[in-house]
């Protein structure tokens, strides 16, 4: 079942300046998509429309098949359906504690006593309960990072809305969420996630390459085979499959242990 | 409360920019205080003080009413930071958004940088050390106090326009005073009250070291 | 909620004015040929004219020469106009509408068993052309003038630089802060389910200011180390010079001859 | 000769809190020298310390053999010698045109007059001349971390110091920022950059791992070789660095073509 469809959507800042046009996009129920593109391609601004935080200029987007209008902004279930992880974390952590901040979503949803208790739950599922009382400012990037990780699970959500993720984070902390994520697909939830990030494209099932239109839908190994959509798209084609590439080799890695093997196979014949 | 031009007559607004200028002087003067790093600070601050001005309620019978970061900067740095800071955001307002006027500019400045922040400071600091009221709770107070207080002065400027000369704001004292100070009674103040109580609680829950920073300033 | 999204369109709304003014000041008019230190006198001095003037049909001739004004600056005249009446107050009309009926004097019309005066009506339309040619003046000058020229200007009247520093870091940082304030609105947006009540709404416009102070805070003490790091000592100084040359010596005659003229008819010594 | 050379130094925060402690370390005049670390390790305060902005809390720092003090914060010459490229440019960017901030320092140099024209010059030089009259605001990241360049390389100083300078571009950006360290360490200015970019950390003569305290000084090839260090200072580990260990092969290759040479060697006996 699709749970988003955008059909020829586009979108114009108020300054006049298009973010986005004739976006039509799918999204299937259990999927993890990655939406990828150079600085400034509208990326952000899909996601916010996605989560009925702006409304397109043109074209519309149904969400589990019903147009999202501007009912939906306030509408419950759709709230609770649909989470949304900021890039930068200063913008979801405000309260002036963790528990506070992690508790604000489950408490308009279910009411003071559950809702708080739902905040502790989750604090303590991700292994940041020491952090409930501390306040938002005096944490460092990578807690900063799980709080606000926390502060949408806490609404159980079916699909994730993810902004880069795991951009500012040093390698624990991004080896943190790149789990999270692995333990969201596993859980069947449907992920949409924005990124430069290697890794995380390669956790995909598919990927849109997006420069204010689509420029490519297809698989991560597809991508990876078309080193000039990769420079249109301003990546970075990853080291191991640049070494193939040189090497005239005609597969494409995607991780490390893949490369391994194969490589493995070459130098014993 | 900002008074666009054409409310008041040419007298009320010299008269304005002569009581003005001593008090620049004197705010341009307490400027000589601040460190080369607050410098700086102030100018976000004043940033941050327009972004708090952004919202206009319409009051019938006045002009606005809306939440002025006055009181708050009063409290966090100083009153004369908050008059520098409101000279700066109405100019910008003035020239940019048609938010109040320029002839009126001189009255505007008086009404939300120099009564409100003044007001709304000493009010918090009489509470909060004569009668040791808990700070937050007297930084709302104060903001309360200082906007209705503001919002009643820009009342009797206004008021007072059919006496010294006709054509301007039509409204007497009896009319204008109680739409202006009822409005900001009933709205803007108890919304400024909130809002800055919960501002300097915030404050001083999460980086009361800020709070520290006050008395280097006032030096 | 709906106080930070409202505040949030309002911010939107100020920079794409701001965006927009810097547009039109870029056009090559008659008034943004003209040395901003000419133009923000001139401004001064005619509004307080306009302000200060009792006959419609003088304030009239005003409203028009601004018109004219516009045109030869190559500003839009459609959009100017509009810009003008939609920056009219709500309030003014809210003001001038019950002043109809109020003002005493000899009846014009009846509505609803109230009686509109000649005098009322005649005040009425004084007022609302008084507000409007002087906000005309203003925006003429906004959408043909240059920020950096504006504060380049300022300076040269000397008002101290680091009043100008402060108003040079307000006008670059308002636009920083305003982003910030409406991603954590929408960040909020997206976990709230339902609608926040009014007092609710207010504390969380607190906990919003709270921190984006906070924010403004940090942005600050950086700025300074950035500004030290490059030579800072106190004060930015405005890069622009200015020269005065034949077009703003011809429009601050121009100027003087207005206001002289004016005067001298309403006083009667025409 | 020794443009830094730092003894001892520590330095505790106003809350407190140490950022530093007991920093010895050197910089030859003409090197470029990496600092990496985890998050919050201090490595900006580094910086900030070595551009006489903070004081240490104890220790000394000398410039060219002569103590940093109070003084060295408003010192001319000292700030016309060494740039210091903040890793946020919005803090770099602060007047109402990229003309007028690029000018800052020149001006506060050299005078009105002649800092136009650097100013112009540099805008020039590095491409970016259109951009002289826009406002901050209205720039993308890309251009804004190149007018915060201009911002300090208009003022000809000897010694850069970079803060993250990759951090957040895409490739292409990305690239612009390394070829210009290039052409820096091409006319042998001294370069101290903390980052977290492997390509960056290759450019490098000398790596210091700093995490409050320094744990490794070496060469780029000697901290690929250790992976426990690597780990502590919670790096990623180039993935042709990974690939390699995990088929045994001793040698450390420092880019894709090295290792392009080696596995053709490999593969060819």
């Amino acid at each position: 079942m699709k749970v988003y469809e955008l059909r020829n959507v586009s979108y114009r800042y108020p300054t006049g300046e298009w973010a986005l046009r004739g976006i039509s996009m799918e999204v299937e129920r259990g999927e993890t998509l990655a939406i990828v593109g150079p600085n400034g391609a509208g990326k952000t601004t899909l996601l916010k429309l996605m989560d009925a935080l702006v409304m397109p200029t043109e074209g519309e987007i149904l969400f589990e098949g019903k147009l999202i209008t501007e009912d939906t902004m306030t509408d419950k279930e759709f709230r609770r359906k649909v989470g949304f992880l900021f890039q930068n974390p200063d913008v979801m952590l405000f309260s002036a504690t963790v528990l506070e901040d992690v508790a604000f979503g489950p408490v308009h949803l279910w009411g003071k006593e559950r809702g708080l208790k739902r905040a502790r739950e989750e604090l303590r599922r991700l292994g940041i309960e020491k952090l409930a009382d501390r306040h938002p400012y005096s944490l460092s990037g990578g807690e900063k990072k799980k709080a606000s990780i926390a502060c949408v699970t806490a609404m159980e959500p079916e699909v994730l809305l993810l902004d880069e993720p795991t951009r500012d984070l040093d390698l624990r902390n991004r080896n943190f969420v790149l789990d999270m994520i692995r333990s969201w697909k596993g859980e069947r939830k449907t992920v949409v996630v924005v990124t430069h990030d290697l890794r995380l494209i390669r956790l995909a099932d598919r990927v849109y390459v997006v420069n204010k239109e689509i420029l490519f839908e297809g698989t991560p190994r597809e991508l990876f085979s078309r080193p000039e959509l990769i420079e249109r798209a301003n990546l970075d084609v990853p080291e191991i499959v640049r070494l193939f590439h040189e090497l005239g080799i005609n597969e494409i890695p995607l991780s490390v242990g893949e490369a391994v093997e194969i490589l493995r196979g070459l130098l014993q014949r | 409360m900002h008074i666009p031009d054409g409310y008041l007559g040419p007298y009320t607004c010299a008269f304005f920019y002569l009581i003005m200028i001593p008090i620049w002087y004197k705010a341009f003067r307490w400027l000589k205080n601040l460190k080369p790093s607050q410098v700086p600070l102030l100018g976000v601050l004043t940033a941050f003080a327009f972004l708090v001005m952004m919202y206009n309620m319409p009051v019938p019978g006045g002009t606005t009413a809306h939440i002025v970061g006055g009181t708050i900067i009063a409290i966090l740095i100083s009153p004369w930071a908050a008059t520098v800071s409101l000279s700066i955001v109405l100019l910008i307002q003035a020239l940019f958004f048609g938010d109040g006027g320029i002839t009126t500019y001189a009255a505007n400045v008086f009404n939300m940088g120099v009564v409100l922040p003044f007001v709304g400071y000493y009010t918090y600091k009489f509470l909060s050390e004569r009668f040791k009221l808990n700070e937050v709770i007297s930084a709302g107070i104060g903001a309360y106090i200082g906007i209705v207080t503001a919002a009643t002065v820009a009342g009797i400027e206004l008021g007072i326009q059919p006496y010294i000369q006709p054509g301007y704001c039509p409204y007497p004292l009896r009319v204008s005073v109680p739409a202006m100070a009822i409005a900001h009674l009933v709205t803007a103040g108890p919304a400024a009250a909130v809002v800055t109580a919960a501002v300097v609680w915030y404050v001083k829950k999460s980086r009361p070291d800020l709070f520290a920073m006050r008395t280097i300033a006032r030096g | 909620m709906g106080f930070l999204e409202e505040t949030a369109r309002e911010v939107l709304e100020f920079t794409t004015n701001a965006v927009f003014s810097e547009r039109y000041a870029r056009r090559d008019g008659l008034l943004q040929r003209i040395d901003p230190r000419v133009k923000v006198v001139s401004l001064v001095v005619i509004v307080a004219t306009v302000v200060s003037l009792e006959r419609i049909d003088l304030i009239l001739a005003f409203y028009f020469l601004a018109l004219a004004l516009a045109v030869l600056s190559r500003l839009p005249v459609i959009e100017f106009t509009k810009r003008v009446w939609v920056f009219i107050p709500i309030f003014t009309g809210v003001i001038a509408l019950p002043s109809i009926f109020m003002i005493p004097g000899e009846p014009a019309f009846h509505l609803f068993g109230l009686t509109a005066s000649r005098e009322g009506i005649r005040w009425a339309v004084l007022f609302t052309l008084r507000v409007a040619t002087a906000v005309s003046y203003a925006i003429l000058f906004t959408m043909t003038s240059r920020w950096n020229d504006i504060v380049s200007a300022l300076a040269s009247f000397r008002i101290p630089g680091m009043v100008i520093t402060i108003t040079t870091l307000t006008y670059r940082y308002i636009f920083l802060l305003a982003k910030l304030l409406l991603d954590a609105m929408h960040a909020r947006r997206a976990r709230l389910a339902g609608e926040l009540g009014m007092v609710e709404s207010w504390k969380e416009a607190g906990k919003h200011i709270g921190a984006t102070f906070i924010k403004a805070n940090a942005l600050g003490e950086d700025l300074y180390y950035a500004m030290l790091s490059r030579g800072y000592a106190n004060e930015i100084e405005p890069l622009r010079e200015f020269k005065a040359g034949k077009v703003d010596y011809a429009f601050s005659a121009f100027t003087v001859l207005l206001v002289v003229l004016t005067f001298a008819f309403t006083r009667g010594l025409l």
